[in-house]
């Protein structure tokens, strides 16, 4: 029985207390869905893109403190940017931007294969 | 805003009372039990005193008691203790899919020493079988150890029963009994057991002792090779004040047992009445009435337990979850999955745990706080549509 | 009559502020560091500083301290969690005949598990020579455990030279320095060490806890298994006032070291001065000068060794004999047969260990009670003509 | 290390610390050697037996507090005694008036065969 809140950064902290771009987007330009209900992390990233520029971003998710907190940083962290620059977000800046602990570094992996799957999706659909 | 402690089953704090008799061997009496006359001998005569006392919270006699460093290693000095002394007979271990992993983790490391164990499935409640444990039985099986109390959903098992089948089988029997001391009745005769580890900071004594009963002529190979002390099952200088902690808590519980378990039981059906009242989707783990008097595990759909432990915690309100975070994922409990719980509900699982200092009031700050955590950590996962 | 304790070696009192530090977590700050983040973020926060505290005194990182339940733990995790996690690359230990019991005790068991134990033999004063560690080296070898000081007679073994070997050897080296720890300047790296043993116990820190130093990716068998604490080499909730009490007396002991030493040093050699010169047929054991400066321990002729402690403990003077009484004899300390004392002389060891709170007239007390308390045994003894 | 005294009760250490009757007997009528000072422990006991009966016994003795103290116990138990009365002091007899603990019950066996190996001896001197 652990919960080892102890190595969630005031920054997790905030996030996670006020999540920022929670919901869903209809017909979105773009989809990603990321994670195993059954592992306890889900996360899913609906983005409204405009002329090749991220106009908008949504997110759910589903798991410890640090996976909601880097899902809803995503959401910020992409707005304004074009799909292109999305993909340069690196898991070290999401990792960096929330102080996430070692063992939460799979969080920041995950996130970086969302923003992929999301613009992945933006690009078939595009096509 | 005050905390609101409600881990008791993790972690107890320590009574004051403890903490006084404890005070001498961290200051003047820093005698060592093993050496000298007159610093010794007082230290000598109050770990005897406490070995009475820890012997008597599970009515054994002090001579049983082999005093260790927690739970952890009661378990460990029990199991792999026994399974190497009687290596020669046999090599079959017989447990449980809800033990504690300071007993799942034992049992590993004797497979990898060519061990076979058996992992008895449970019911819906938490509840191994008798008759699975029989059927589990074969020539070389030398010890069956089932906890008596489940430290997460706190279901109690038919111990006695367990032990008859183990003693007709001529099979040495170990329970692992850290949940239920002091917080239950115990008796090591009732229950018929050969083994049962205790550990002292489930009952409001300090952190780093703990105690294995080992019934007359059980034979257990050392974990800790070295001094003469402990009867020779347990070598190292003594935990002196870990010792005098102990039994103090020991023989306090003893007498308010019986009246903490019914205020507790009280306590906690009103909390799930409560909680099942204002949160929809819930689920009660564990056995609805054959369970810890201060335990209420359930599970919540759609949100992870670790989430609404933050939340929680956020309010300062101290809860526990089943899921354990690793370095690739959240594992949902072993116990709630043996127990046949979906791995989604397995992974909304959360523990309030109570004990002497618990309050109404304070379950009731519980009861208005949870359901909107739940409500808010639901609008954001994508589980809940 | 004030108590004189010349025991120090034994155990040590707990100092002050040690008890002061350890306060809190045996009354209101008693989180699980393991769970939980307001009560547990603060019980983390403190272990992590007692483990770099604990870590500086031998010069370490926190990284590779994991807290134990005493040295005796220390020393069977080093010893048989080294050798079960080498066991497919070879099955030898070299090991010397002058070790702690908590050494030799695993050493026993291993080789009742198979493994091949070579016993090196000392010198006169109780030193290993490095040649024969050497010497003893073969392609199996996995282990080679030789402790830093002698707990009975004080002798500091010629580590660096021994670490050197093994190094070359590519042999895992392990050192209990219990004796040394705090009383002289220990340092893993300058001796290269791949393991070390320590205990609060002996540096004003409270009983039952210890720690072991682990350096980075050597590879050790856990001993207790179960939970995930302390980097899974030791599972079980951690002693949070034992591991915070250790944590200081480190702190504390560090700095003072080079000046207790000193000073013990000078009292040490004032006290071997007048005992030889106020008593006939005595000899000292262990190195002359390369010895624990708090360390005295004469052979006296004719006497048993226990006979002379309880003596002096009828005078309030707590002191210790190397021989350890059985249920059919006494035995004479393994360590001054194995340094090449005939039987008898070996039966008439007596330590007297000093620490901080030694005084020079306590010695003086001890002068003087001495030769009358020989004169006495001998002249009951049969031995004396 | 040990010293293990706090098994030692009063009885024992009145004996200890005021041995009654330490010495040697010149010409003794018997005396008896038990022991082995490699072991630890050696008791010698000397009797003067004058018409059937121990007028006077001495003793010395070397190892642990109870040893001492059982054998200057022996001298005070068999005086006055005649040497077959003396054979039926049993190990109980020095336990019980001893209170000796149970890992020193071997002591008081020692004392048993002292006193037998000094009767044996005034009886094969006497022959
Ligand atoms: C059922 C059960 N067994 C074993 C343990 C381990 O005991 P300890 O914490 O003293 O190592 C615990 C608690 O942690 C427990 O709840
Ligand atoms: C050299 C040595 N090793 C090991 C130990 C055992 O340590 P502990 O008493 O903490 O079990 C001691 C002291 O008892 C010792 O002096």
């Amino acid at each position: 029985m652990a919960g080892r809140f102890s190595e969630y950064s005031e920054k997790v902290l905030a996030y996670f207390k006020n999540p920022r771009n929670v919901g869903v987007i209809k017909d979105a330009g773009g989809e990603g869905f990321i994670g195993d209900p059954t592992r306890g992390v889900t996360m899913e990233l609906y983005l409204k893109i405009d002329e090749g520029i991220i106009l908008d971003a949504r997110f759910k998710a589903s798991g410890c403190g640090a996976t909601i907190a880097a899902t809803s940083l995503i959401t910020e962290l992409i707005k304004g940017k074009t799909p292109e620059e999305a993909l340069f977000i690196t898991e070290k800046d999401i990792s960096d931007a929330l102080d996430l602990s070692e063992r939460k570094q799979y969080v920041a992996e995950l996130g970086r294969e969302l923003i992929e799957a999301a613009v992945n999706d933006y690009r078939s659909k595009k096509t | 805003m005050e905390r609101v402690y409600l881990d008791y089953a993790a972690t107890t704090p320590v009574r004051h009372e403890v903490f006084e008799a404890m005070k001498p061997y961290l200051n003047e009496a820093f005698g060592n039990p093993s050496t000298l006359y007159s610093y010794g001998e007082e230290a000598r005569d109050a770990m005897e005193e406490a070995r009475r006392d820890v012997a008597a919270l599970v009515n054994s006699t002090s001579g049983d008691i082999v005093f260790t460093s927690g739970g952890t290693e009661a378990n460990n000095l029990a199991i792999k203790g026994a399974a190497l002394a009687l290596q020669g007979t046999g090599n079959h271990v017989i447990t449980s899919a809800v033990e504690h992993h300071s007993v799942l983790g034992p049992c590993h490391s004797l497979e990898r020493q060519g061990f076979e164990i058996t992992y008895l499935p449970v019911d819906c409640y938490g509840r191994v079988d008798p008759d699975d444990v029989k059927k589990a039985i074969k020539g070389k099986t030398v010890l069956i150890t089932i906890m008596h109390a489940n430290n997460e959903v706190g279901t109690i098992q038919p111990l006695a029963h367990i032990a008859k089948i183990a003693r007709e089988n001529n099979v040495y029997f170990h329970t692992d009994a850290i949940q239920s001391q002091g917080h239950i009745h115990v008796n090591v005769e009732e229950l018929d057991v050969d083994l049962l580890s205790m550990s002292a900071h489930k009952i409001y004594g300090p952190k780093g002792i703990g105690a294995l009963y080992v019934r007359k002529d059980v034979k257990v190979t050392p974990l800790l090779d070295g001094g003469e002390q402990e009867g020779s099952y347990r070598a190292g200088t003594e935990n002196m004040p870990g010792i005098v902690g102990f039994g103090t808590a020991a023989r306090l519980i003893k007498n308010e047992t019986g009246a903490d378990a019914a205020r507790l039981s009280k306590l906690r059906d009103y909390l799930i009445a409560r909680l099942h009242d204002s949160i929809p989707d819930i689920y009660l783990n564990g056995h609805p009435s054959d369970r810890l008097p201060g335990n209420v595990n359930i599970s919540i759909d759609f949100v992870e337990g670790d989430s609404v432990c933050l939340d929680l915690d956020l309010e300062g309100i101290c809860a526990a979850t089943g899921s354990a975070c690793t370095t690739s994922s959240i594992e949902p409990s072993h116990v709630l999955l043996a127990m046949g719980r979906n791995k989604e509900l397995a992974h909304g699982s959360l523990r309030l745990s109570m004990g002497k200092w618990t309050k109404k009031d304070e379950l009731d700050r519980v009861a208005e706080a949870l359901p909107g955590i739940v409500y808010r950590l639901r609008e954001i996962s994508p589980l809940y549509k």
